[in-house]
């Protein structure tokens, strides 16, 4: 499986991105932000950090980059695409996720573990969970508000395009939605369930050395992926 | 020519504004008490050179629309000064 | 009297003010040194001369008043592959890794502009790091503050961690530990010290020493503009009114250029493109440029009109001068120019030719063809004047340390634990780590929270463990006590994760070194440190001093920060600060004597901040360094957290509490030995040194037993882990003291919010 | 009476603006070729109420030099309508 991973001016996690695949036994390589072609990837990454320095809004800059067009069309082809933190607010600016990450609730940057429940493991990057699953993977931004209008929420929830949502297990002194994002929605896929973006990090928990690797089936999913035949929606 | 526009970003109406109440809140503690419908947004100044003040404008809604602001959540807008 | 010929000559750029006394002042040269310019050049400087003067013999770059001290630390051991005197220092790991650390202090800035002025901090230090050629891999910050019951305090407190954070976070550098401290002496001058910690191939270690005439110096990185003009020397001078009005244009951090620069720098140095490389920081042009020289033991000469600017208009002095941050000077040999600009420009970055390296020796610096400045260069880093400040301990220092509380003993023994809990100063700390990213590059092993990080080396299965530390109460009451303290502490904390303590860094915080009694505080602070360093064998390997900080309302504490690295064989032996099982064993280490002088215990509960602080025993702290590693690499221990701030009641407190994260803190049940004449306050909250609480499976209780025994450590097991929800439990004699483990965990948890959001 | 405010604080000339910077160079790459000297600020707007005009005027400087600029790095403009 041939992973493109993309690295946008002020991006920093693709490494992260990229040790986590190679551990399952795909294929990583880099693409820059100035390439146009995906060079056969099968699956694409857009990856964490902040790209163009999150100025103006986190990935509105990044959203114009020369290979954004060939992501287009990779995911209008029903390939995997995942995005990562800066990488899901590049998805919504992009127009190839619905909505927007807006400033935490909180105002402030946020480095915790959140608790996040897998709701879809029909996408290429969560078949290897159970439905319901809860894990703890950390998250790391400053604009992970998940917003959208009332009609386009209505109409993922109808969907089922939720792919992970905060909860709160009981009696911690924190709560399970760490940002205010509606619906608790910490991640979400298109309508045809091949684009995925979330706010928190699994690739920061793959590695058994680190103690926890419960981050690793996103990845261990991707890498087994094969796309289901094709059904004719006529 | 050349124009000096301002460009306005704010949160649409409706949408939750945590900063606008944010700062509402610390006006009010500092007994600010007549400030209220407070919203925070972003103000974006540049010089657009353009043959008059209509084409400025245009220029400049067709920049908050491709980049400035975010169809989603704000609402921008604009003024057009000559330099 | 002959007139001796000039050295060199330059002349006045077009517009310079005249030389007066007063412009010689207000560049804060005195009579002296003024004589030893014109000494040196033959003429008297010009007004770009005399600018650069001021930059590089202020106290921030020339270390004219600390210099022979700084000697006498130890510096040297088979660890050490480069010392003090380069960007960063940089110890040796397994299989030919390398570590480079180093800790700065942004601490007038900070008062200041604590958003901007702790953002530039953390940026500097960075790329003192990856000018070393290493990958930054951790942060670090410590940070003093006045009271938070003063909303000045509150300002500069919550700037100054956004300010971490958001630049950290954007270059994408996990901070893993800090430390934040709240004191009086502190408001109106807080303190901001930020460590990077990076990783590289030792064999692609690069120093900033220029070499090779006719080499081209280039500056690389964002435009220059009118930023922090004189920052070296306003960081060398009381906080006053008058510097708040003369203060510099601030500095304003750029991170996403910060994180381009870190990328181009490693690119430049692991491709071989380059010869040397540094930073440009206080002072900017004219320290990078000039210490690269010196180095080397060549000449340079500058262009400034071909620098890029960003403002039109600027003249050479304020082109040398200017602290405009993310900017780099690189040599690079001529015919490899167009290979620098191509990978500057791959990360979106100018590259630009703007001076050569030459052999006369000058520092020399053309404006359009003008020459504005002819120094000689060895001469201009080497021979400032040095000064031999007196040094005598103050009689109210004599007094304070020999006092003991008037107050009457508390009567609510177990009261207290709340109390001091709920001081910011011991309270949990996450409203700040919880700003900063502490998981990014995907290597973290311990964030913050504990008593160490832990990283993972990548590629590797080796750990590092990272801290900063300075316990200032004790500093200030016994300089020499508290200096080793300062180290022991830092020791303590990484020991306590499993590590071994490898070597530190340090950044000296002091006032003004002419008042006799600072002086004193700052040589016998030195010489505590180094005995430490020398007893554990970590050397230092680097460090800086800031000096003057003083705002109207006297010296801060004395706060000779420590920053130390230690090395963990394998990394998955690491040890968690809490408590971790229920039915596990508690045992406490070390020698308790109910030593309450200095403490948080006499000061928050008796208003009392005085008496001798626990004296530091070497030994027995190197013997439970011994301790923690050996029973870390036989994975024995479940927990293991130092006793300090709060003594051993706060520790067992902090062992139960955990993460808000888990659903209920544990408790637990100890029960300590009272020996005849030591108070129950004593044996609670007493502060002795080389004490951790740890706990551990009950089959491995012999084992344990064994291992103490051995390496000499007192080890007495005192108790049990009780399960979620349950109280802590400590009996003192016949006395048992109980707490809602719930309560200790919302105390401890809700101190430092609910006073910010007030 | 009541007015309603509208505050812009622009980062003060001289100082870097990396936002205003970053934010340039997108509009050239862009094709917006005529967008020259670019600041980003915030626009910060609420309702004041006040006796007249000037008084709402002085709160709003009040407000901006207490809370809603930084003294040291922005400077501010307000401007005052009635509601
Ligand atoms: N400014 C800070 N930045 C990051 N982490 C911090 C900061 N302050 C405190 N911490 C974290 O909280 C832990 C506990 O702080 P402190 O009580 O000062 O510890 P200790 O006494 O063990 O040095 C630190 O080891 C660190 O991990
Ligand atoms: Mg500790």
């Amino acid at each position: 499986m041939r992973v493109a991973i993309l690295r946008f001016p002020g991006s920093n996690c693709e490494p992260d991105a990229y040790r986590a695949v190679a551990r399952e036994g795909g294929t990583p390589y880099y693409l820059f932000h100035r390439d146009t072609d995906l060079q056969d990837a099968d699956a694409v990454i857009l990856p964490g950090g902040f790209s163009y320095g999150d100025y103006l809004r986190a990935g509105a800059i990044a959203r114009f980059s020369p290979i954004m067009p060939a992501v287009e069309r990779h995911a209008a082809d029903g390939k995997p695409v995942l995005g990562i933190c800066n990488g899901f607010q590049i998805l919504c600016e992009s127009g190839l996720l619905p909505g927007a990450l807006e400033r935490n609730a909180g105002l402030k940057y946020l480095s915790r573990p959140v608790d996040v429940r897998i709701e879809r493991v029909d996408t290429p990057f969560t078949a290897h969970y159970r439905k319901g699953d809860v894990i703890r993977i950390p998250i790391g931004h400053g604009d992970g508000r998940f917003t959208a209008a009332p009609e386009t929420l209505a109409e993922l929830e109808q969907q089922g395009q939720v792919v992970l949502r905060y909860v709160e297990r009981p009696k911690v002194d924190a709560p399970g939605n760490p940002n205010g994002a509606l619906n608790d929605i910490a991640g979400i896929a298109n309508r045809d369930g091949n684009v995925v973006g979330m706010m928190p990090h699994p690739e920061r928990l793959a590695d058994p050395l680190l103690g926890s690797e419960v981050g690793r089936r996103f990845f261990s999913s991707l890498v087994q992926w094969k796309r289901p035949a094709l059904v004719s929606h006529a | 020519m050349s124009f000096r526009v301002h460009i306005r970003v704010m949160p649409r109406r409706g949408l939750l504004d945590p900063q606008g109440q944010a700062v509402e809140r610390a006006l009010g503690a500092l007994q600010f008490a007549g400030a209220s419908n407070v919203h925070v947004g972003k103000a974006i100044e540049l010089d657009v050179a353009a043959q008059d003040e209509a084409s400025a404008r245009a220029a400049a809604r067709a920049m908050c629309d491709k980049l400035l602001a975010n169809p989603v959540t704000e609402d921008f807008e604009i003024a057009v000064e000559p330099k | 009297m002959t007139i001796a010929t000039p050295a060199a000559a330059a002349q006045p750029y077009p517009g310079d003010p005249a030389l007066t006394p007063e412009l010689v002042r207000e560049h804060k040269l005195n009579d002296r040194e003024y004589a030893e310019i014109v000494g040196m050049l033959k003429r008297p400087p010009t007004v770009t001369e005399l600018g650069v003067f001021s930059a590089l013999w202020s106290e921030h770059c020339s270390y004219k008043h600390t210099k022979p001290v700084l000697k006498t630390f130890p510096t040297s051991g088979p660890q050490v592959v480069q010392g003090p005197g380069e960007n960063a220092g940089v110890l040796r790991l397994p299989d030919g890794w390398a570590v480079a650390f180093k800790i700065e202090s942004h601490n007038h800035p900070s008062a200041v502009e604590p958003y901007q002025g702790a953002a530039t901090g953390v940026g500097g230090i960075l790329r003192d790091v990856f000018t070393m050629g290493a990958r930054p891999v951790a942060v670090l910050n410590s940070l003093r503050f006045g009271p938070l019951d003063d909303p000045r305090n509150r300002y500069l407190f919550a700037g100054a961690v956004k300010g971490v954070g958001d630049y950290g976070n954007c270059v994408g550098v996990p901070t893993l530990g800090g430390e934040v401290t709240f004191a009086p002496g502190y408001s109106g001058n807080p303190l901001v010290n930020a460590m990077c910690v990076g990783i590289l191939r030792e064999t692609d270690l690069i120093r900033a020493k220029a070499h090779g005439v006719g080499n081209i110096l280039m500056a690389v990185g964002a435009r220059t503009g009118r930023d922090g003009i004189h920052g070296a020397s306003f960081a060398s001078e009381d906080l006053s009114e008058a510097s708040e009005a003369r203060r510099p244009q601030v500095q304003v951090g750029d991170p996403f250029t910060e994180k381009l620069l870190l990328e181009a720098s490693l690119e430049l140095i692991t491709s071989g493109t380059i010869v040397a490389i540094q930073d440009m920081g206080a002072a900017g042009l004219t320290s990078s440029s000039a210490e690269m020289a010196a180095r080397g033991g060549v000449g340079v000469e500058l262009d400034t009109s071909k620098v890029p600017l960003r403002e039109a208009g600027m003249t050479p002095y304020e082109i040398l001068l200017s602290e405009s941050q993310e900017r780099m000077l690189v040599v690079v040999e001529p015919h490899r120019i167009p290979e620098v600009q191509a990978i500057c420009a791959k990360w979106e970055l100018g590259a630009t030719p703007i001076g050569r390296v030459t052999d006369d020796g000058l520092f020399r610096v053309v404006h359009n063809g003008i020459t504005v400045a002819a120094i000689p260069g060895q001469s201009l880093v080497e021979d400032v004047p040095l000064y031999y400040p007196e040094k005598a301990e103050s009689p109210a220092a004599v007094a304070r340390r020999s006092a003991t509380p008037s107050a009457a003993p508390a009567t609510d023994t177990a009261g207290a634990l709340l109390r001091l809990l709920d001081d910011p100063t011991i309270a949990s700390k996450r409203w700040v780590f919880e700003q900063y990213d502490s998981t990014v590059q995907a290597n973290t092993v311990l964030g913050p929270g504990g008593d160490a990080g832990v990283l993972l080396v990548e590629g590797t299965n080796f750990g590092l463990a990272v801290t900063v530390d300075c316990p200032n109460r004790y500093v200030a009451l016994d300089p020499y006590q508290g200096g080793m303290m300062t180290v022991a502490e830092a020791a303590r904390n990484v020991a306590c994760t499993g590590a071994v303590p490898l070597g530190i860094t340090n950044c000296l915080n002091f006032g003004n070194p002419d008042r006799p009694e600072v002086f004193f505080q700052f040589a016998e602070a030195v010489r505590g440190m180094s005995d430490a360093c020398r007893a554990f064998g970590t050397p230092v390997t680097g460090g800086n001093v800031s000096l003057y900080n003083e705002s109207p309302i006297g010296a801060v504490d004395p706060t000779p920060t420590v920053g130390m690295v230690g090395l963990l064989a394998d990394v998955t032996t690491r040890i968690p600060s809490a408590f971790q099982r229920p039915g596990d064993l508690v045992a406490i280490l070390g020698t308790t004597t109910g030593h309450l002088g200095g403490s948080m215990y006499w000061w928050l509960i008796r208003d009392f901040l005085g008496g001798p602080p626990p004296p530091c025993d070497l030994a027995a702290e190197r013997q439970l360094q011994r301790f923690l590693a050996a029973a870390a690499a036989e994975r024995l221990l479940h927990s293991a957290h130092d006793c300090a701030d709060g003594g051993l009641a706060v520790a067992a407190a902090e062992a139960c509490i955990g993460e808000p994260y888990t659903s209920q803190p544990l408790g637990a049940g100890i029960h300590l030995e009272q020996p005849a004449g030591i108070s129950p306050e004593g044996l609670l909250y007493g502060e002795d040194g080389a004490r951790a609480v740890v706990s551990f499976a009950p089959d491995d209780v012999d084992r344990v037993r064994a291992l103490a025994r051995e390496l000499g450590v007192p080890l007495a097991v005192a108790g049990s882990v009780t399960g979620p929800g349950t109280a802590l439990r400590i009996t003192v004699g016949s006395q048992t003291l109980a707490w809602e483990t719930t309560e200790l965990r919302r105390t401890y948890l809700e101190a430092i919010p609910r006073r910010m959001s007030a």
